[in-house]
């Protein structure tokens, strides 16, 4: 007869939109230990490349995750581009920012709503969506999608934006940032979010580092690691600098996050309005050989787009490795001696994407 | 109008979607959308749950999931596929550990199309299936699972 | 005078048989016989004497007192030659035995003799001791022979000492008669030593070191309080020239120190004997003893001893309550103490042990207090007290037997591995804390008796009640875990089934029966105008009773039950096995069976800190004790004798108005509340009469219950809101209230334990987290009601003249702040949530399905206007309009509070619920009991 | 378009172990681990990323298939066991001295070891 209670939290579990699973030890509501399994979206979309062309693959890459959609689609044609030694024009390259982050715009909202779920701010999860939908209908007013922008190709853009949508597209997003100021205060100071987040799941810079941890988990805990300060698409031209913070926490992490919002609609701003002039795409052809490794800031973190071209129209090797999948070894380390309650809270406070860890 | 019809209440599973159309259902509950005003309460717990709402092609790993949750929603239940994935397995239906979609795993009741599925045609899918609960709780216990009807 | 020294002689002669028999069958008739003689002349002395009253008898016995000396002199030698296997550390107990012996020869040969005029005496008391001692004290006996066979076949390893063993016992209960018939202190001083004696002798016997050391421990503390026993004996015989017991209490209560120290010194050695802090140490050790000694020592002798003693200068402690209050502090502070020690341990004959001391302490509280009703209370709880922990100590043994473990966690699922074992064990738990069963009448009993004497005293038992409630019903869910064990053949024979059996059948008959037992019993013993019974109103006990019946008859519903759906897994996330449903595919390809094991709360407050901090405060009211008695001298006037309350009056129009609209209005409400949430959260939300669609479809589902237990449970949580409610509306008795209400929610524990889902049962743990949280609050609101109009029925503080608010704003705020968690709101929707999920999917609910799910509801429907009733209370003198104004604005409040917080955790919980039960409830009921009664 | 330094260098795989204890000591972060199986062996490829460096860093061993065997980083770098399980499940190789092993349950596939197959690519339309 065992002595602890032993919960399987998931795969099915509401406050999981996606299927994860963990075996949680549990003394009275102390966490001894919690043992993730993973594999429940498993598809095996990798070995998709030997199947499909690389020109194809571009659809694939972005439905490897439908939040994280565009920086995946804008990371697969830049390796592929990189191969290919394909000069994509600077329109596209700003336009490929503005999109990159009206997705981080959309995810971090995203994941503010869910954040507050985890531990239970129900009203709170509302508002976060509803302003959700109002970055939303920008998306689909630029690109014609809501989740899948299917805006990027090998060689640029496939669409363009023109003056009067951008416009009315900044208006939207000046109107969206003051109301985002009410929701991040709520995260920032309600007492009773602090209670739940502030002290909670504690992550030293040090074991983040060695951990392997990204993006705003490694960030809160005050490392300055953002691969956008590698200057690809337009980022180099614009002007932002990383978000840190140092606390360590769950509450630290919903803070670089929260930050984070402002500093994207800064950035979408400067996309837009220095936008320069010119097509969207260059014509591609040939076939890829040699590799490349691509990295990119998602919502989530540094994500690694790596391909392996042969000279044939297949590559040979396409290989992912999402944030998320990054920082699980973070997350394990994180959950061991909390209670129960925090670990919806620690667990969202990485922000899984289980659809990208798995592929 | 039964009382099947004014109180669905969900669960939504994902099994090996992409997360697009998981999150335009989950979009539905929020106040653009706000299926509430319907009686659609998401439940998260297959024992309380009249509609199951799925997405993504099952995969190896997650079938016998998908099964027991569908044996655990207890009767009258209908389930609602939704997405391309969760009705053909889409774009992934080549992957070595995709079993196409969902009605490989269990009787689909209607098929909400789209990659992904937009909220409107989600709520739409939700919609018929309450037909299909009135149905099935007007048939005799233990007939009247699966059937099929496509959402626009 | 023939049948009292009938049944202080007669025992010694089974004792001196069984003492060369070790024939089983020979062993098996003699206590047979003996116990059956023992009872029914225990009887016949209840039936020759309630009809004449108390009695004292001075047979000639010759050289009696030379006797006594001798005795007490071997008694003296023959343990201090058991002495010689103490340790250093030990040293204390001889120390203490020479000097006990010093003070005994010294008063018998330094002095002059003083002359016993009443040797033994009989009353009501001594009555009800007796059949307890007796029949309680008899079956334990009638249970330990097939017991002891088990042990020894099952430890060869021990050596058999059942002749010394049996002969024993018998002495025990002997020696048991003398204490409780002895008018006589002297005399009843020896036999008070002789059961020290038979209590150290029998903790040692299974001889391994640890039972040794704790039986000196035992023997140290005990000959501690015969120490002082001795030193008032000495302080008798030189200052009072008296050593009558009745002669000592009427002198105390005249105020005169000859006689009053010896009273606080014999308390004392009382204290020692009923473990009370700081003393508990010795019972707790105890329980390395073989079962039977357990049942024996908690149930019918030992520490009921020692309270019996304490009660018997009670009428001192009336008479002088600043000897009597701390006594009765120390009382109540051990119920407190021990009850939150018992959340901490998971080994069932600890648990039992705390429960044993904590109800002893409320004994003593009674006794400190002494009034009518105070006693009256007492008398009832050592009764109940006797029958349920022996029935309970009995069913434990019988089950480690089984599986090898005392402890609670490896008792799951015995409802169907033993279901008769499991019904004894849970009939006796039933007993210990819940309505209608006898120790929670007795504590109804307590509370009322301590508002009158105290109102600190009643809030130490509001306080302690919870933890109560919290460890007895964690217990009964593990029981309840239907974990799908294999089921197991008894091996408990027939002497130990009819022994358990007996006093399962007199625990559920306790509380139909309780009012004839205080009417022949316990009533006539009390002062002539107390009528303590009709304090807790003739309606109430009616209502009791109807409880009783329906939990009886409930379970026959079931013949009738027709069997709809096939049975379902328990929820396990979605990961159960195909193959085997109760179990769960894990990570690293690990399977597991669902496993759920009960909160201890270690990381809340420790065993070791609790005791050693409850340990100073005891030492702390013993000194004040002591030191109160130089300032008593002078017989106070007692309290004057609190006028009867009002008969109860029930309105049936307000029970039928309940019935009726409660479920449209708690509709309505809980529309309201999905509306105006949605409003917030910037939705449109469902339409206002939503609710109902949704149970109108639950109960067209099929039904999906992982066992058929669930139902049963939710009927009972069902019915018992409803009743609870319906009681509330019919004007009844608020306490009353309470309890139904908590037996209610102990029901809607069981469902969500029964099921052996993980998620289920953190849920139910939760709920119990919650219950603990709550009820110190619901208490300190029906004890404010009460200082406010002096009386606990509905209907009188309904008709009270000035708004509750104003008299009690800080109960107000209290109460507010609680039926936040039992509404189900956040930041406290902890077990279970209306909306929005959690971390447990629908905890407590999450195997409940279709129609069971559907009357949960509709019973929260019916729980949510109670909870909106005790608001309406507050506002009742207003005019009807504007109380339900204020009652709906309260209620709105709350559900923007749900709408503006994010869920705590359930640490934070229970301390900001005690915090402001504490700060809030206790501060204005003590200053409106202190200077509010002008 | 700005392309990084990605230094690859190749190594033997008794080696791997040392050098990644190395690259620990000077406090380097485990960035990926990816695998490709080319006709007779697996290529895998171990990237790290130094603090304060630009660049990353890659270790190249060649396992080849009939051995597929190799050592584990996870005593170094904890946060392999992710990358080194999927080695084992996708790749069928065996990794000695895995921390956290999951012993072939990290995914549960419909197809063992699909991608130690290797599959000649099309030649393209």
């Amino acid at each position: 007869m065992g002595t602890r209670t032993v919960v399987p939290f998931g795969p099915q579990h509401p406050v999981l939109p996606e299927p994860i699973h963990l075996d949680l030890v549990l003394e009275d509501e102390k966490v001894v230990e919690a043992i993730p399994s993973i594999g429940f979206v498993h598809r095996g979309l990798e070995k998709l490349a030997e199947k499909k062309e690389f020109g194809e693959m571009v659809y694939v890459a972005e439905r490897i995750c439908g939040i994280c959609s565009f920086i995946h689609s804008a990371a697969y044609c830049q390796a592929v581009e990189g191969l290919m030694k394909v000069e994509v024009p600077p329109r596209a390259q700003y336009l490929r920012v503005a999109w990159a982050e009206m997705s981080r715009v959309h995810s971090h909202l995203l994941w503010l709503g869910l954040f507050a779920d985890s531990f239970g701010f129900e009203s709170l999860f509302m508002h976060s969506w509803r302003l959700r939908e109002r970055l939303l209908d920008v998306v689909e007013a630029t690109t014609g999608g809501r989740v899948i922008f299917g805006s990027c190709k090998v060689g640029g853009v496939r669409r363009d934006v023109d003056a009067e949508t951008g416009r009315r597209a900044l208006q939207t997003l000046a109107v969206l940032e003051a109301e985002c100021r009410e929701i991040t205060g709520v995260f920032e100071k309600d007492s009773t979010v602090r209670r739940r987040t502030v002290g909670v799941g504690l992550l030293s810079g040090k074991d983040a580092w060695s951990l392997g941890a990204v993006g705003p988990t490694l960030r809160a805990s005050g490392v300055s690691s953002d691969s956008r300060s590698l200057g690809g698409s337009a980022y180099g031209a614009l002007d932002w600098q990383p978000v840190v913070e140092t606390a360590g926490d769950c509450h630290a992490r919903a803070m670089v996050r929260a930050r984070e919002l402002y500093q994207s609609f800064s950035l979408i701003r400067q996309a837009l309005e220095k936008m320069p002039a010119g097509p969207v795409e260059t014509r591609v052809s040939g076939s890829p050989s040699g590799e490349c490794i691509v990295r990119l800031e998602q919502p989530r973190g540094e994500v690694i787009h790596y391909v392996k071209g042969n000279g044939t129209r297949h590559l040979e090797r396409y290989r992912v490795r999402t944030p998320t999948f990054a920082n699980v070894p973070a997350l394990v380390h994180m959950l061991a001696g909390y209670q129960l309650v925090d670990v919806p809270v620690i667990v969202l406070s990485i922000d899984p994407c289980i659809s990208c860890t798995e592929r | 109008m039964g009382v099947f019809s004014k109180s669905p209440w969900i669960l939504h599973y994902d099994a090996s979607s992409c997360n697009g159309c998981d999150i335009e259902v989950l979009a539905c509950l929020t106040p653009l959308y706000d299926v509430e005003r319907f009686g659609i309460v998401n439940t998260g717990n297959p024992k309380h749950a009249d509609i199951l709402l799925i997405t993504g092609a099952v995969n190896e790993q997650n079938l016998p999931v998908v099964r027991t949750l569908y044996d655990q929603m207890p009767s009258p239940k209908a389930v609602v596929a939704i997405g391309a994935c969760a009705l053909s397995g889409g774009i992934f239906q080549d992957c070595y550990n995709v079993h196409r979609g969902v009605d490989s795993a269990i009787p689909v009741d209607v098929y909400v199309p789209g990659c992904a599925a937009r909220p409107e045609a989600i709520i739409d899918g939700v919609v018929q299936a309450l037909g299909v609960l009135e149905e099935k709780a007007a048939a005799p216990a233990g007939r009247g699972e699966g059937g099929k009807a496509v959402a626009a | 005078m023939p049948v009292l020294a009938f049944l202080i002689l007669f025992p010694l002669l089974p004792a001196l048989l069984l003492s060369v028999v070790s024939h089983q069958g020979a062993r098996t008739w003699i206590v047979r016989l003996g116990v059956l003689a023992l009872a029914l002349a225990a009887v016949l002395l209840a039936k020759d004497h309630l009809a004449s009253g108390p009695a004292f008898y001075s047979p000639a016995i010759p050289h009696l007192e030379g006797a006594i000396f001798a005795g007490e002199m071997l008694l003296y030698l023959y343990l201090l030659w058991r002495c010689r296997q103490i340790r250093a550390l030990e040293a204390w107990v001889p120390l203490v035995l020479l000097l006990q012996a010093g003070v005994i020869a010294y008063t018998r040969l330094g002095l002059p003799p003083v002359p016993a005029e009443r040797i033994f005496g009989v009353d009501n008391l001594s009555i009800l001791m007796a059949l307890i001692i007796a029949v309680v004290g008899g079956l334990v006996c009638a249970y330990a022979v097939p017991y002891m066979k088990d042990f020894h076949d099952q430890h060869p390893e021990i050596r058999d000492r059942r002749r010394p063993f049996f002969f024993l016992l018998f002495l025990f209960l002997s020696a048991m008669f003398g204490i409780v018939f002895s008018n006589h202190l002297g005399l009843l001083f020896f036999f008070w030593e002789i059961t020290s004696l038979c209590c150290f002798l029998l903790i040692r016997y299974a001889g391994s070191e640890e039972s040794i050391r704790n039986a000196y421990r035992a023997l140290g503390l005990n000959l501690l309080g015969g120490l002082a026993f001795a030193l008032g004996l000495w302080w008798l015989s030189r200052h009072a020239g008296t050593l009558d017991l009745d002669r000592v209490v009427t002198l105390g209560k005249a105020g005169a120190l000859a006689a009053l120290v010896p009273v606080v010194l014999i308390s004392f050695a009382g204290l020692t004997k009923a473990a009370q802090l700081p003393f508990q140490s010795w019972l707790l050790g105890a329980m390395v003893a073989p079962t039977p000694v357990s049942a024996l020592l908690h149930s019918s002798t030992m520490v009921k001893a020692g309270v019996f003693i304490i009660l018997k200068f009670s009428p001192v402690f009336l008479a002088h309550p600043s000897v009597g209050m701390p006594l009765a502090l120390l009382g109540g502070l051990t119920f407190l103490v021990t009850s939150l020690a018992a959340v901490t341990q998971s080994n069932a004959k600890r648990v039992l042990a705390y429960s044993t001391v904590a109800n002893l302490g409320l004994v003593v509280a009674c006794a400190g207090v002494g009034s009518p009703q105070a006693v009256w209370a007492a008398l009832l709880l050592v009764l109940f007290h006797a029958v349920s922990k022996g029935l309970l100590f009995q069913a434990v043994g019988a089950a480690e037997h089984g599986l090898h473990s005392r402890d609670i966690e490896d008792m799951e699922g015995l409802i169907t591995a033993r279901p008769a074992l499991a019904l004894a064990m849970l009939v006796g738990i039933l007993g210990m804390f819940l309505a209608p069963f006898g120790m929670l009448v007795g504590k109804w009993a307590c509370l009322q008796a301590f508002l009158r004497a105290s109102p600190l005293l009643a809030l130490l038992l509001a306080f302690g009640s919870a933890p109560t409630l919290f460890f007895w019903a964690k217990w009964m869910g593990k029981l309840a875990s239907v974990a799908g064990r294999p089921r197991v053949r008894d091996s408990s024979g027939l002497d130990e089934w009819v022994s358990m059996g007996t006093l399962a059948v007199l625990t559920l008959a306790a509380c139909g029966l309780f009012p004839l037992v205080s009417r022949v019993l316990i009533e006539p013993y009390l002062a002539p105008a107390a009528a303590p019974l009709s304090a807790l109103g003739s309606g109430n006990l009616s209502v009791l009773l109807l409880m009783l019946g329906l939990l009886l008859l409930l379970p026959l519903a079931f013949l009738f039950y027709p069997r709809r759906g096939p049975l379902a897994a328990p929820y396990l996330g979605g990961a159960n096995r195909q193959d085997e449903p109760g179990r769960f595919l894990g990570s690293l390809g690990r399977s597991f069976g669902s496993e759920t094991r009960n909160y201890y709360l270690a990381n809340l407050f420790s065993e070791k800190g609790l005791l050693r901090w409850g340990g100073v405060l005891g030492l702390g009211l013993i000194l004040a004790m002591f030191l109160a008695l130089p300032g008593s001298a002078a017989a106070l006037p007692g309290p004057a004798p609190a006028s009867l309350p009002a008969a109860p009056r029930f309105s049936p129009l307000g029970l039928l108005a309940y019935l009726v609209a409660a479920p449209l209005a708690g509709g309505l409400l809980a529309g309201a509340d999905r509306v105006l949430t949605a409003r917030l959260q910037g939705r449109v939300g469902p339409p206002l009469l939503q609710p109902f669609w949704d149970v109108a479809k639950l109960l067209k589902k099929r039904a999906g219950v992982v066992n058929r237990f669930q139902d049963y449970y939710v009927a009972c949580f069902a019915l018992f809101a409803v009743l609870a409610g319906g009681l509330f509306f019919a004007g009844g008795d608020l306490l009353l209230v309470i309890f139904a209400l908590t037996l209610a929610s102990v029901f809607l524990v069981l469902a969500g334990y029964s099921p052996h889902s993980p998620y289920s049962a953190v849920g139910a743990d939760r709920e119990l987290l919650q219950m603990m949280a709550y009820e110190p609050m619901l208490l300190i609101l029906a004890l404010g009601a009460y200082q406010a109009v002096h009386s606990f029925q509905v209907s009188a503080l309904v008709a009270a003249g000035r708004p509750l608010v104003f008299t009690l704003p800080g109960v107000f705020l209290g109460l507010v702040f609680v039926v936040t968690i039992k509404l189900r709101k956040s930041p406290f929707d902890l077990s279970t949530s209306h909306h929005g999920h959690q971390e447990l999917v629908k905890g407590l609910t999450t195997d409940l399905s279709g129609p069971s799910l559907a009357w949960v509801e509709v019973a929260h429907w019916y729980e949510n206007v109670l909870l909106l009733g005790f608001v309406y209370l507050f506002f009742a003198a207003w005019p009807a309009w504007a109380a339900l104004a204020a009652t709906a604005l309260v209620y709105a409040l709350e559900v923007l509070a749900d709408n503006a917080c994010a869920r705590l955790d359930y640490r934070t919980m229970i301390k900001s619920a005690w915090v402001v039960a504490g700060l809030l409830g206790a501060v204005n009921v003590l200053v409106l009991s202190y200077f509010g009664r002008s | 378009m700005t392309m990084e330094e990605q230094p690859i260098l190749p190594l033997d795989p008794v080696q791997l172990p040392a050098k990644a204890a190395e690259f620990a000591a000077e406090g380097r972060r485990l960035v990926q681990v990816c695998a490709t199986t080319l006709p007779g062996s697996f290529e895998i490829t171990y990237t790290f990323e130094a603090a304060g460096a630009p660049g990353l860093t890659s270790l190249r061993v060649l396992v080849p298939r009939d051995r597929s065997t190799v050592p584990s980083i996870t005593e170094s770098y904890f946060a392999a066991f992710t990358y080194e399980n999927e080695l084992q499940d996708l790749f069928g190789l065996k990794v000695e001295g895995l921390k956290l092993d999951f012993q072939g349950t990290f995914y549960h596939l419909a197809r063992k070891a699909p991608f130690s197959e290797a599959k000649p690519p099309k030649e393209g339309k």
